[in-house]
């Protein structure tokens, strides 16, 4: 019911931004203020750079500040919002896009963006999903000196929503040709120039980033100055916020929401956010336990799903029976999994662990350990006895791409991933032989023949069935277990003008509160 | 004393070489270098640039000696995260922590020395106790539980001061008391325990048989003698808060060398973490050079003899 | 040796009273927790308060966990942890570093050089820094903490020892076994280690609440002893979040637990280095 | 004698009260309290002596004996531990025990100095000797500047330093053994002390270096007059430096008597076996060695304490404490033999 009524009040939003910028009156002289925003985490300069894109939803908080693309999801519009771009078209055949860029609009160094940037940005993308883009493009056409078209070798019907999906991939995103290789590429990341609503004023590499609201951006910028400071220590955060050093702090460490919520003026923004689910590395060799699809379903009817959801979330996330979240492409509905701990330990005797196993490690997301914590605890109550592994993000992201060599032994990874625009990116990054995060891992051959055919189909409804067949059979099969899609935990201060947390953060695609400029301080 | 000098010069020189060396083996004993000198995610071709750039593919002798040219030069690798050189960000914390080590270091002194000379002046009294539950607490509070206590207190409940992040003085009054009561707690024992050799030793009988005033004989005949270890130990102690303030830094969002690891150790940028280590030993060989040239300009017996 | 055991017949009370009864819950902590550590308990909820408090059960006396854990049988499981950790962080860290003390003192000449310049160069990291590399490179597990403890902290007996043994090295006794002709071996054996072991168990009893510090501090950071394992540095980390959020049980127990081992350790310590050598005073 | 005091001890022997003695201790007791006061150690147990101006009395025995602790006891610098809990220190007219510390202080350097056993750790290294040799002129006399240099030159012109003007910027370490043994006595002489105790000033010199010292010692007590106390366990030394000579063991003092008198005829077993220890030139006899350990003072036997290791032990002598009996030579002895 609210849904709807959001994704309604958002599409006018759209219309209403549309309108507002062909008026394009720019309105960066009228912001006002200061914003600051903790942020969780150290701040990589790498998150400046939308050419190496790192294929999380991590860069999307900075990109959507600093730079723009062609298209983009904003608020709850998914690829599909026309940012750079006026206007676009996918030829029919999906063998060409076209996109026609605004007019007057500018970088921060007063350079205007022009199609020579755009083509120079998609060549020149050397982020996740580069090679798809390489491997599907055959040229790209300055049409005139507004107007750029993409050609493909073949069918590209994932196009759009690849290219306007910002946490998947970046080649859309458009950085200024000249100054980019006069700096090249790291020196880019330290003075990043874009084309977004903020230019970067001051950068303490890892530390804060100080922006000020631009002129030249097409459409009006609220706050003036816009400040992001890394604050790792949760308790630290919410100190932050409670004397109002901090705007908007993001995630509030679950043993402090119910205080947060108590400050006066202070709004929870509980973010439905990604998608959290284990995975079993290595499952197909004869030794693993996790071979037998009994033992795979006992786990999965070990976890209290509502329980984890309950002091992970503090309630704010939700439980679904989909490893997949349910807001993109083709997604399947599934129920909910209850848990049931006696069908748990007898599916386990009959597969001939009477006694439970020994898990050799549990590897959570880092650095989401307490969910790690809780999941060893429902599982030791069936019987399977597990350690937990804790390292660091990059780590764990290096080995993810690994592969199996890297997760010897009995283990389960407790993922939790934030994908939009289309399911498949999520089978390519985490399931698909030598996918980019899955590796070798998981790697069923009949279901990647299948992607193979939904890949290569270009009828809507053979590829829905396609996708919706595979994606009962990764769910019958237990070879992913689904757990919850979490909440993340945002709070937004008492400064800033918001009658409910989704004004700050309208996006349905990843945890932050972008678009920035959309953002406004009370009036003093 | 030029003798001296040079000798200790030496010392450092060599002891540098080990320390170098030590890391340089702890790096190659626990996995494939290039694991760490890649960034997650590296293709084939990239690894092949490290092992070339690094000349993982030549013998350990050889690779030693391009690490430690490399050192020398202040090339100390480029940071994956950040893609600077590893030297510059360390620099550009480094004022930072400088800032906050100093301050700390005064705090430790502060409170450190006065406590403990009273201790040991008045040794076996509930004066004397009381410092050494103080120490006691000092040493076993966990430096990022007392750091969440102080926000909680002074930011939170009080609002006197800010909770964090790098600012005005008020920036610093937390984070450098959060760090300089774990020192001023070694301080006060190390000072109370300097102290009590001191004051029993003969000299100071025999000063006390001159019959000279009892602040006389603490202040000038027992301090001058108790506080040459003491303040060896401040000068080594503002080198480690200078680097070892990881858990204070991450508590109070300093941004300073200490945060800099940490952030190193969360991404696995391994030339950061490297970089930091190697500096850290760097300075701490440094200030212990700088110590002993000091002493024998304090303790004549080093300054004439030797 | 002997003098070691001749101290324990007077040792003091409260110190031996606080660690003999720690290590006993140490090894009986099986059979004394109510719950199991690392579960959830039945029937709790989660941020339970102590018994004597409102909403407290009796269950539960000291109030459950963010997990609902039982915070009493956690504590005492991380007797276990944290004095394996602490001793045996010890242990290695003494043995090693008694033995190159003994090495660099008693044989001297290169090997003492040797061994004396890599102290000089492990010293010269801070430990906290030290620790956090190592332990960044070997991965968590209560034994590789364990072993980088040990790793870290044995120069400081090295240093220690050999001065001890140099002075031994002078001594009449030590002279008359070597005119004798006695073996180094013997020697070492027979005169000398049996005088440095005194020094070196002061030297422990310093170092135990230092190395439990450390481990807090890894935990706090991420590469300490892995979870679900419960050892009071990693109970003090994981609760930081709720010295705000009130639930203040959660590091006030584990707090008092690490200050109490420091604390008898520590009483011990300044004993044992009274009663065994009054020249370690400066220590 | 202080009125208050009982008078336990007898006077010593030949020296009749002339003048009033300059210092006279009767029935000292010090006692040092350790492990919170469960354990007492009976360091001093009634000691009495008096000395007159220009006298030296030697104070003898083991180590541990206390002897130490009776010249500290005298200065009033005794170990936080320790206690002075009965008798008295009489000193020109005054009964030290009875100062606060602060008085005490204007006596020490002043009236009374002590020279330590170790010239070596007895000189604050980091201070020169010109520093440590004025100070006690500096705070006492109150002399500044060029008076006070030529102050301490003259005193270590006194104790035979060669070219004082230069020697005088120096530091300690700089100097031999003998020489800085040498400061340590100008700074005890300069206060203008009416008493000096030397603590075995020459343990740690060599023989040569020891002679010479001593030497010095007498020529400057001939020069002054003052009373000297000279502690040592060296019976030759005694022999050479004192008028008189007290013998102790195990706190207590068992043996008074004029230097000659108590080689010639040591009344006490403890005498005679100490004298008997030492090495005689030319003589083929046996060394003679005490028997067995030197007394735990915690844990003292009853009755006389030396009994256990005494050759000519009586019946008595195992349960009741002899007391002083006088003798017909001016000697004093604390022994059943002679009871």
């Amino acid at each position: 019911m609210r849904r709807s009524r959001c994704v309604a009040a958002a599409l006018m939003l759209i219309v209403l931004a549309s309108t507002a910028a062909s008026l394009s009156s720019p309105a960066g002289a009228a912001a006002r203020g200061k914003l600051v925003l903790a942020w969780h985490a150290g701040l990589a300069s790498r998150w400046l750079d939308p050419q190496e894109h790192d294929g999380t939803a991590t860069p999307d908080n900075f990109f959507t500040a600093i730079h723009d693309g062609l298209i983009k999801n904003q608020g709850t519009a998914l690829f599909d919002h026309p940012a750079l771009a006026e206007k676009f078209t996918i030829a029919p055949d999906a063998k060409s896009a076209t996109f026609t860029l605004r007019k007057g609009i500018k970088f921060h160094n007063g350079e205007p963006v022009t199609p020579q940037d755009v083509k120079f940005s998609y060549e020149n993308y050397r982020g996740a999903k580069a090679d798809v883009f390489k491997k599907k493009t055959e040229r790209v056409e300055i049409v005139d000196d507004r107007t750029i078209r993409f050609h493909f070798k073949e069918p590209f019907l994932d196009f759009a929503i690849l290219f306007g999906t910002a946490n998947v991939a970046a080649p859309g995103w458009v950085v200024p040709e000249k100054y980019y290789k006069q700096v090249g590429a790291d020196g880019f990341k330290q003075k990043p120039v874009g084309a977004g609503p903020y230019r970067l004023v001051r950068h303490e590499p890892g530390v804060k980033l100080e922006m000020e609201a631009f002129d030249g951006y097409y459409r009006p910028v609220n706050v003036k100055q816009l400040v992001m400071t890394s604050v790792p220590e949760g308790a630290t955060r919410v100190a932050m916020l409670e004397r109002g050093e901090a705007d908007i702090i993001y995630s509030v460490p679950g043993e402090l929401v119910s205080r947060v919520q108590k400050l006066p003026g202070v709004t929870l923004a509980p973010v439905l956010s990604g998608s959290w689910f284990l995975e079993f590395p290595g499952f197909q060799d004869p030794k693993s336990p996790f071979r037998d699809k009994r033992v795979r379903e006992a786990v999965s009817l070990a976890i209290d799903r509502r329980a984890m959801n309950q002091a992970e979330s503090a309630g704010f996330g939700k439980v679904s029976g989909n490893w997949i979240n349910n807001d993109v492409q083709y997604a399947l509905e599934w129920p909910e999994i209850e848990r049931n701990v006696e069908r748990a330990k007898q599916l386990l005797r009959e597969a001939g662990y009477p006694n439970g196993f020994d898990v050799d490690w549990v590897t959570p997301l880092p650095a989401w350990y307490s969910r790690g914590e809780r999941l060893i605890g429902q599982l030791r109550e069936v019987g399977i006895r597990a350690r937990m592994q804790t390292m660091e993000r990059g780590v764990f992201f290096q080995r993810l791409q690994g592969g199996i060599k890297e997760w010897p032994g009995v283990q389960i990874i407790f993922h939790g991933i934030r994908i939009a625009g289309s399911w498949s990116f999520w089978y390519e990054a985490h399931v698909k032989c030598g996918g980019f995060n899955s590796r070798d891992r998981l790697c069923i051959k009949e279901l990647d023949a299948k992607f193979e055919q939904y890949e290569r189909s270009i009828n809507p409804a053979e590829r829905k069935k396609l996708a919706e067949e595979i994606q009962r059979a990764i769910l019958e099969n237990h070879y992913l277990v689904p757990v919850f899609r979490h909440a993340f935990v945002n709070a937004i201060g008492p400064r800033v003008a918001a009658q409910k947390w989704q004004d700050v953060f309208p996006t349905i695609t990843t945890g932050y509160a972008y678009p920035w400029e959309d953002i406004k301080l009370k009036e003093q | 004393m030029w003798q001296f000098i040079v000798r200790r010069l030496l010392y450092s020189i060599v002891t540098l070489l080990i320390l170098s060396a030590t890391i340089f083996v702890i790096v190659r004993l626990t996995g494939d270098p290039v694991s760490l000198l890649a960034e997650a995610g590296a293709r084939p071709e990239d690894l092949e640039r490290i092992h070339r750039q690094w000349g993982l593919d030549r013998s350990w002798p050889v690779q030693y000696v391009s690490f430690l040219q490399n050192i020398v030069t202040g090339e100390l690798g480029k940071s994956f995260n950040y893609r600077l050189p590893v030297s510059e960000l360390y620099f550009q914390r480094l004022p930072n922590s400088l800032t906050l080590g100093l301050v700390a270091t005064l705090i430790s002194i502060l409170v450190g020395v006065p406590a403990g000379i009273i201790s040991a002046v008045k040794v076996n009294t509930w004066w004397d106790t009381i410092a050494k539950g103080v120490a006691l607490l000092g040493l076993s509070i966990p430096g990022f539980w007392l750091g969440l206590v102080l926000i909680l207190v002074f930011s939170v409940w009080l609002r006197w001061l800010p909770t964090s992040g790098a600012g005005d003085w008020r920036h610093v009054v937390m984070p450098s008391l959060a760090l300089g009561w774990y020192f001023a707690a070694s301080m006060l024992r190390l000072t109370r325990s300097s102290m009590l050799e001191v004051l029993g030793s003969e000299y100071i009988k025999l000063a006390r048989l001159k019959g000279l005033p009892d602040v006389v004989v603490i202040a000038m005949h027992a301090f001058k003698n108790a506080l040459i270890p003491v303040f060896t130990l401040a000068g080594v102690n503002m080198v480690v808060m200078v680097n070892a303030a990881v858990i204070i830094e991450v508590i109070f969002a300093w941004p300073g060398i200490g945060r800099l690891l940490y952030e190193g150790i969360f991404n696995r940028d391994f030339p950061l973490v490297q970089g930091v280590v190697v500096m850290a030993g760097f300075m701490i060989v440094g200030i212990n050079l700088i110590v002993d040239i000091l002493y024998a300009f304090i303790d004549p017996r080093i300054r004439l003899t030797r | 040796m002997r003098a070691v055991i001749e101290a324990a017949r007077e040792a003091p009370l409260v110190p031996v009273a606080i660690l003999g009864g720690l290590m006993l819950v140490a090894i009986l902590a099986d059979l004394i927790a109510p719950h199991d550590p690392t579960l959830p308990v039945k029937g709790a909820n989660v941020f339970d308060p102590p018994f004597w408090m409102e909403g407290g059960r009796t269950t539960t006396l000291l109030g459950t966990d963010f997990q609902g854990r039982d915070v009493l049988s956690r504590l005492i499981h991380g007797a276990r942890v944290s004095l394996i950790v602490g001793l045996m962080g010890t242990l290695v860290a003494g043995g090693i570093g008694t033995a190159m003390g003994i090495l660099s003192g008693y044989v001297g000449r290169w090997v003492d050089q040797v061994i004396m310049r890599v102290t000089d160069a492990w010293l010269a990291l801070p430990a906290l820094v030290f620790a956090i590399f190592l332990a960044t490179m070997v991965g968590p597990s209560m034994w590789n903490i364990v072993f980088v403890l040990g790793a870290v902290y044995w120069t400081r007996y090295a240093r220690v020892i050999r001065g001890e043994v140099l002075t031994l090295r002078e001594r009449e006794f030590v002279k008359l076994a070597e005119i004798a002709g006695a073996s180094k071996l013997r020697v070492i054996k027979r005169h000398i280690l049996p005088n440095v072991m005194n020094t070196a168990t002061v030297l422990a009893s310093l170092t135990i609440g230092v190395v439990i510090i450390a481990e807090a501090s890894l935990s706090f950071l991420g590469v300490g002893v892995p979870p679900p394992q419960p050892a009071w540095g990693l109970m003090l980390a994981e609760a930081r979040p709720t010295l705000m959020a009130g639930q203040w049980w959660l590091t006030v127990f584990p707090g008092l637990c690490i200050l109490l081992i420091v604390l008898a350790t520590q009483l011990f310590g300044d004993w044992l280095r009274v009663r065994l050598d009054p020249q370690l005073r400066n220590l | 004698m202080a009125p208050h005091t009982p008078q336990r001890s007898a006077r010593p022997g030949g020296a009749v009260a002339r003048l009033d003695p300059v210092l006279r201790v009767s029935g000292l007791q010090t006692h040092f309290f350790t492990f919170g006061g469960t354990r007492v150690v009976r360091a001093v147990d009634d000691v009495s002596f008096t000395l007159h101006e220009g006298e030296s009395l030697g104070l003898v025995g083991e180590s541990g004996s206390g002897k130490t602790t009776t010249c500290l006891s005298i200065v009033g610098l005794l170990p936080r531990a320790a206690r002075i809990v009965g008798g008295s220190v009489v000193f020109d007219g005054e009964d030290l025990t009875r100062k606060s510390q602060r008085e005490l202080r204007l006596i020490r350097g002043r009236r009374i100095a002590m020279i330590l056993q170790d010239p070596m750790a007895s000189l604050n290294p980091l201070f020169t000797i010109f520093r440590q040799v004025a100070e006690p002129a500096f705070f006492h006399q109150h002399l500044r500047g060029r008076s006070l240099r030529e102050r301490v030159q003259h005193l270590l012109r006194a104790v035979r330093i060669p070219s004082p003007e230069w020697r005088m910027r120096e530091y300690p370490h700089q100097m031999s053994g003998g020489m800085r043994q040498r400061i340590v006595g100008a700074i005890a002489l300069a206060g203008g002390p009416r008493l000096v105790i030397a603590d075995e000033p020459t343990t740690n010199l060599d023989v040569t270096i020891q002679a010479q010292y001593l030497d010095l010692l007498k020529d400057i007590q001939r020069e002054t007059g003052v009373a000297l106390i000279f502690v040592t366990h060296n019976l030759g030394i005694v022999a050479k430096m004192c008028d008189r000579v007290a013998v102790m063991y195990a706190g207590k003092i068992v043996e008074q008597a004029p230097v000659r008198e108590l080689f010639d005829a040591p009344k006490h077993p403890y005498t005679r076996a100490l004298i008997g220890s030492v090495p005689k030139l030319g003589s083929k006899e046996p060394l003679y060695s005490i028997a067995g350990q030197p007394p735990n003072l915690a844990d003292l036997p009853p009755g006389c304490h030396f009994h256990p290791r005494c050759p000519d032990v009586l019946p008595r002598c195992t349960t009741d404490e002899p007391r002083d009996f006088r003798l017909a030579d001016g000697s004093v002895a604390r022994c059943w033999l002679h009871g």
